[in-house]
């Protein structure tokens, strides 16, 4: 709570997001459950920042909290300095359920298209951005099909079209290439970084996949402990444009990429913490 | 599949009918309950009327005209109950209050506003349908996945958005269950009114029949009325088909 | 987009605090009685007449007067028949729905019974059972089962593939199938059938007492809108009023607890 | 709302509209348009059926119907309660030129029926049995009361239920009541299947006159005393017409009825050509005596003039 | 059709699973859709084999069918020589969709008891049988939460001990690892390792992670095309017992992975031929 200072108040340029002493608890009364401590962390426009941490720490909830989906529970997070309460117009979220989030009762094409019906855009214009983000996850094929007609990975490529035609400012994506083959992965994380040149976007992405973090980061946020706090955040300089290949083979490639798994490994809560910080009520029967 | 539906449906009503006639003939004999083949015969010679048909023409109208009131109304009820705590808590303690109350008891003072008119006929089957249906669609609006509903949100959809384009096709298939439950619930509303408060249709010929103690007459009736009742629902499933051809209880099996 | 104002963009849902909530959940209706009351206080029409007189008589009539009489009795017979209907609905639901062909045998013959008016079915069920409470429980069960019985079927049918899938991965028996996989997932519908069948038991309750001997609250109303006692009649629909609700907001908790898991899984996401 | 009352057509014509309930006695109303009474009258009728006389009575009040029928017992009922009910005319009722006795009964159609197997012979036999009417505290259970505390039964011991009429038969062939009180047509219904008739109950609760009525109520007397005029008048035409031509107007009451009975087991049925105080006060009278009712009615001016 | 030998003939001793020119379509009439041509391989008893391949291609399809949950348009799949025609007892899937597959109305201790219902394990045995699987995936401190309480990676780890406390002969797995992060992917792969030598289990993992593939399997089934077919199977010769980094440091590891890298490619459906092949039919409306 000390912590607490409003993010212009830190550097003399405004960051696009930033999240100040942010902390999370799931439940009420006795009940509470400690998620996130206390995070604090700036995200510049026009970067993309990749979270990773282990499985449980509290990734997925400090996106709903950031997307203003989720009400925290102390600090803040901002965007362009204002605090969030609810979903920003400018920022969309790519969820880690995608087979939920997707509407099962449109097609593909309705599916990717029902974001921009409140856009007010020109017909055409609509059915083009809708066509190129159905492109660009090598969908075009599949567009009259209901999503429980696809398999997994089409669905979770469903997701980031939708979430690309919107064109938002900020684009946040959970886990977002989970589901999809080497190759696909490949070509999506390169559409990631060709869009973020083209619209200016801002690009939160929360990942396993260490070297998907560095290949495609400007900054890496490593989550640990529980409940969650910053164990690092760790600048990725590598030189850009980047290539799959030659990027990967890059020695600091290698140096970024043990630096992560080792600051993971240190985050990385001890089972004896966890079950006395987080001895549970029963509930239920 | 479907002719086996058919059929299978088929060897159902035969079975009904054939129970009917054993037991009007044998053990109860002589009661109440008319033969099968008795009450056919007068229900093919009730066909061919013209009286019949425009009795069939306003108690459909009647069922029809308050039910499609009661949907509409009751959806949008449904759903302002459902999401906003604000309203659910404002007409909690009225809606809860006028479920119990019967139409047979609120007759008196139907008919002392509308008088034994169509209007009232319509007016009783729009309060006994709407109720049900309120409740359904605030249950199918609570059973909205809430991945989809933050789904909506993130996107910056206004709440009239999240309602028109996610919540209401969410909620779409317990609107169903609730169309199913109310549609023959209609067609006897409105037979009731006709039958308790006048005002013409059938109703009115089953009170008829009924004075004049015809039991096999009465049952033609009834006959016709489960009749025009497998017809609503025969309807309103098709649409139902259609309308949730994407929802799991209706997708094609795969083979 | 950018061109939205910062305190544009950011979307405010208002939230009300529970206390608040539960003020106008109780300022409402005591708005709608006073304003009954006044509106009513000079009525000279007999058939509305002063909420007053219909006050005096409610307390007249129903405190305790007819409590054990007939209140008491036609909960008995509401509880009994909305049990007996509500468990024949989700038995039955749960046959129907598992079994494709039972539902195609059943289905249509359960739809044209439900289209059939009750009244001309009374005369049988006198022939076979009389005219005592049996005859009442009967027809509330019968009235009561269908909502349950639809509500159930569907609920089945709509249960996840996904689910199907694992219990048969798992190779689930029949019953575990049913009661640890179907029924679960179906109960929020069963749940809201229910909530329909009590309302209709409700309603079948008081029709049931136009027959037999006249005890009951429906019989009592009944009796009192034929003789034009108006009054009596108002205290009537208000004591059934004021019966419904509680009897609701008891299926309500008892609902909102045994359906925990799901209020809460459903809570969740729509915090805010 | 039903016919605008008051609009008069081009040619004068009003329209009048009035809650039946299909039953004989409103053969009248067919009598009177079918010979032309209403029209001569310069009103029209539009029938509308109701199931129950009080819904007709609230459709009454409610200004949806100009006359409702009703029978002696429920319109003293609404009196009692204050509804601003009044008398048009007679609908039906007992002549005075026939004697009490069997053929008065005749025309009774209501009885009291038992079992003959059952060993109730009389009235008196009833004391502590369960007997069926159509509706509680109406036209049946009062005459039926009134018959059985003449005949020295002790009402209170007297179980009364509710039943639909094929119920009430089906009951008491199959032994579930003691005693029923039919009316025509089940009255036949129950002769067919065995039942007996021991008592004839209504001309004795009435006495000669009028036992039920067309009603209109105090506002409508008096914002459209014209067209109730009028419609007394024909009333007034069609029950003479009727009585003079009975076997004629029981056939159209028969079929109007929907029953399937010969013309001559239909009964007699007696149209009052008017209604007196006395048959009116009676009818209270008995009430307030069976307790049906706490306090004497007050039946001044209950009755339009020329009724 | 015609490549429908029974598996026995083919080798002197008898595989644990087969595939016989297996081909599968979904929907009827003029809608089907071809999704696998014409399958055929075989998976030895105690054997852990991968299949990969590109995302859409049909591997759940191929797993659906294998485990018998969906009936083979052609060809045949058989366990020890049996055709599969319903869900055999011996085997096991944790589905793709794991969100999906878990009971919202249990806690996690009952999904994972759930299966075990059946089998008349003593009660002392089923606790001890679900204690150790939870434990193995790292969970014992959530035993008594809903799965809508968990993080996706937490879900997906209830699948997985789901699938062991039945211990079923055969596991079958669809992208199992697809949602927890590096650290707990290393450990749930020796997890799976050592269970096979423990209960001499024969696996069965669908993954998108071709280092993954080498360093779990004893064979790679690579499918590609569309309709499926097998691009190729590869032998992995490294050595055993394996080692998250001894064996990864290996040439042969390096090796392997391009190679099927390679033949993924080469298997990778090119858009064109998605078009016309799969017209679909408007439906719905
Ligand atoms: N509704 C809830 N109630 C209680 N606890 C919850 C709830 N939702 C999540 N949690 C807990 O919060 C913690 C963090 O969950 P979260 O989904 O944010 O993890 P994550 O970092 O996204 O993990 P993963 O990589 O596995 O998706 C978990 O321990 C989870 O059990
Ligand atoms: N029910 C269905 N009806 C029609 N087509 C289907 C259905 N289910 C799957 N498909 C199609 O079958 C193909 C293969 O799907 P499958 O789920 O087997 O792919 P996959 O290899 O598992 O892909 P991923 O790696 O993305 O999970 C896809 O093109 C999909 O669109
Ligand atoms: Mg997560
Ligand atoms: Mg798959």
């Amino acid at each position: 709570m000390t912590s607490q200072n409003t993010p212009a108040s830190d550097a003399g340029v405004q960051p696009r997001l930033s999240v100040r002493g942010l902390g999370k608890s799931y439940g009420s009364g006795p009940s509470t459950t400690r998620i996130i401590e206390d995070l604090t962390f700036d995200v510049a426009a026009g970067e993309i920042v990749c979270i990773v941490g282990p499985s449980g720490v509290g990734k997925t909830t400090l996106l709903k909290c950031l997307t203003g989906l989720q009400p925290v529970s102390s600090g803040a997070a901002y965007i362009d300095g204002v605090p969030i309460q609810g979903p920003p117009e400018e920022m969309a979220l790519v969820f880690q359920e995608y087979t939920r989030s997707l509407m099962p009762w449109l097609t593909v094409r309705k599916n990717v298209a029902l974001p921009l019906k409140h856009l007010r855009l020109s017909a055409r214009e609509r059915d083009e951005r809708v066509d190129e983000a159905i492109t660009a996850v090598g969908l075009e094929h599949a567009v009259d099909s209901f999503p429980w007609e696809l398999s997994g990975g089409m669905q979770q490529r469903v997701a980031i079209a939708r979430s690309l035609a919107y064109r938002p400012e900020v684009l946040v994506m959970d886990e977002p290439f989970a589901s999809v083959d080497a190759q696909t992965r490949f070509e999506l994380e390169d559409l990631c970084l060709r869009i973020r040149d083209r619209f200016s976007m801002t690009i939160v992405v929360v990942t396993h996949d260490i070297d998907e973090a560095v290949y495609l980061s400007d900054r890496v946020v490593v989550l640990g402990s529980r409940p969650a706090v910053v164990t690092e955040v760790l600048d990725v300089d590598l030189p850009s444009p980047r290539d799959q290949i030659a990027t990967r083979a890059l020695p600091a490639f290698a140096t970024m990429r043990s630096e992560i798994l080792s600051h993971i490994r240190e985050g990385k809560i001890p089972t004896a913490t966890i079950r006395t910080q987080q001895k549970r009520r029963r509930r239920g029967r | 599949m479907r002719p086996l539906r058919l059929v299978s449906g088929m060897a159902g009503f035969a079975f009904a009918i054939l129970a009917w006639q054993l037991i009007a003939a044998g053990p109860m004999a002589g009661s109440a309950l008319p033969t099968a083949t008795a009450t056919f015969a007068e229900l093919f010679s009730l066909l061919p009327t013209p009286e019949f048909w425009a009795d069939v023409g306003s108690t459909v109208l009647v069922a029809l005209g308050g039910f499609a009131a009661a949907l509409v109304t009751g959806v949008v009820i449904g759903i302002a109950v459902a999401t906003s705590p604000l309203t659910m808590h404002a007409t909690r303690a009225i809606l809860e209050f006028l479920k119990p109350i019967p139409p047979i008891v609120l007759l008196p003072l139907v008919v002392l506003v509308l008088g034994p008119t169509t209007d009232m006929g319509l007016f009783l089957v729009f309060y006994g349908c709407a109720l049900p249906i309120i409740m359904q669609t605030a249950s199918g609006v609570f059973d909205v996945d809430p991945v989809t509903i933050a789904t909506a949100r993130s996107f910056s959809m206004g709440r009239f958005e999240v309602l028109w384009r996610i919540v209401l096709p969410s909620a779409m298939s317990y609107i169903g269950t609730a169309v199913r439950i109310t549609v023959p619930a209609s067609l006897i509303i409105a037979v009731v009114a006709g039958l308790l408060g006048g005002g013409p249709g059938l109703g009115n010929s089953l009170l008829r029949a009924q004075l004049s103690g015809s039991q096999t007459q009465l049952f033609a009736y009834v006959i016709a009325l489960g009749v025009l009742g497998l017809l609503f629902q025969a309807v309103s499933e098709e649409t139902e088909r259609r309308v949730l051809h994407w929802h799991p209880s209706f997708r094609k099996e795969a083979v | 987009m950018s061109a939205a104002s910062t305190t544009q963009r950011i979307r405010r849902i208002p939230t009300i605090t529970k206390p608040a909530l539960i003020g106008i959940e109780i300022a409402v209706p005591v708005a709608l009685i006073a304003l009954w009351w006044f509106a009513s206080a000079e009525s000279a029409d007999p058939f509305f007449p002063p909420l007053s007189a219909i006050a005096q008589r409610f307390q007249e009539l129903w405190l305790f007067d007819h409590l054990v009489s007939d209140v008491l009795p036609s909960l008995g017979n509401l509880l009994a028949g909305f049990v007996i209907g509500g468990a024949c609905g989700i038995a039955l639901g749960a046959v129907l729905g598992t079994f494709r062909l039972a539902r195609w045998l059943f289905a249509p013959v359960i739809d044209f019974w439900r289209a059939i008016p009750p009244v001309a079915l009374v005369p049988i069920v006198v022939s076979l059972l009389g005219f005592g409470n049996e005859t009442r429980i009967l027809t509330i069960a019968i009235a009561a089962l269908f909502p349950t019985l639809i509500s159930t079927i569907d609920g089945m049918r709509s249960v996840d593939p996904q689910l199907r899938d694992v219990s048969q991965i798992y190779r689930l028996g029949a019953r575990e199938r049913l009661f640890d996989v179907r029924l679960p997932a179906a109960s929020p519908r069963i749940a809201s059938g229910l909530q329909v069948s009590l309302q209709v038991s409700f309603i079948v309750m008081i029709a049931s007492e136009m027959l037999g001997s006249s005890n009951g609250i429906g019989a009592m109303t009944l009796l009192a809108q034929q003789s034009f006692a108006t009054a009596d009649m108002w205290a009537g629909i208000v004591l059934l009023g004021i019966v419904g609700y509680a009897t609701n907001l008891v299926f309500t908790l008892i609902r909102d607890r045994v359906l925990r898991w799901y209020v809460r899984s459903q809570q969740l996401g729509k915090a805010m | 709302s039903a016919g605008g009352p008051d609009s008069a057509d081009e040619d004068g014509t009003t329209t009048v509209t009035v809650a039946a309930v299909g039953i004989m006695s409103d053969v009248t109303l067919d009598i009177a348009t079918e010979q032309g009474f209403f029209a001569e009258e310069g009103i029209e009728i539009e029938i509308s059926q109701v199931a129950a006389p009080p819904a007709g009575l609230a459709a009454l009040q409610g200004g949806q119907v100009d006359i409702a029928f009703s029978p002696g017992v429920v319109f003293a009922n609404a009196r009692a309660q204050d509804i601003p009910v009044v008398i048009v005319a007679g609908a039906s009722g007992f002549p005075a030129d026939v004697p009490p006795g069997p053929e008065l009964d005749l025309y009774d159609d209501t009885g009291v029926y038992v079992d003959p197997s059952s060993g109730f012979t009389s009235l008196a036999d009833l004391e502590g049995a369960t007997i069926a009417v159509n509706a509680r505290k109406a036209n049946l259970e009062a005459t039926a009361s009134q018959a059985l505390r003449n005949a020295g039964v002790d009402l209170s011991t007297i179980e009364w239920v509710a039943l639909d009429f094929t119920s009430m038969i089906e009951s008491l062939t199959s032994g579930q009541v003691d005693a029923a009180v039919p009316v025509n047509p089940f009255t036949l219904q129950a002769e067919e299947a065995g039942m007996e008739r021991i008592a004839s109950p209504a001309p004795e609760f009435f006495g000669d006159g009028a036992s039920s009525f067309w009603l209109t109520s105090s506002q409508i007397a008096e914002e459209k005393s014209e067209v109730v005029t009028s419609f007394q008048a024909a009333i007034h035409k069609a029950n003479a017409y009727a009585n003079e031509h009975l076997d004629e107007s029981i056939a159209a009451g028969v079929e109007i009825a929907g029953l399937d009975v010969a013309v001559e087991d239909a009964g007699k049925i007696y149209w009052p050509l008017e209604v007196t105080q006395q048959d009116v006060e009676v009818i209270g009278d008995n009430l307030v005596e069976l307790d049906f009712l706490d306090a004497p009615v007050d039946m001044t001016d209950v009755i339009l003039p020329g009724a």
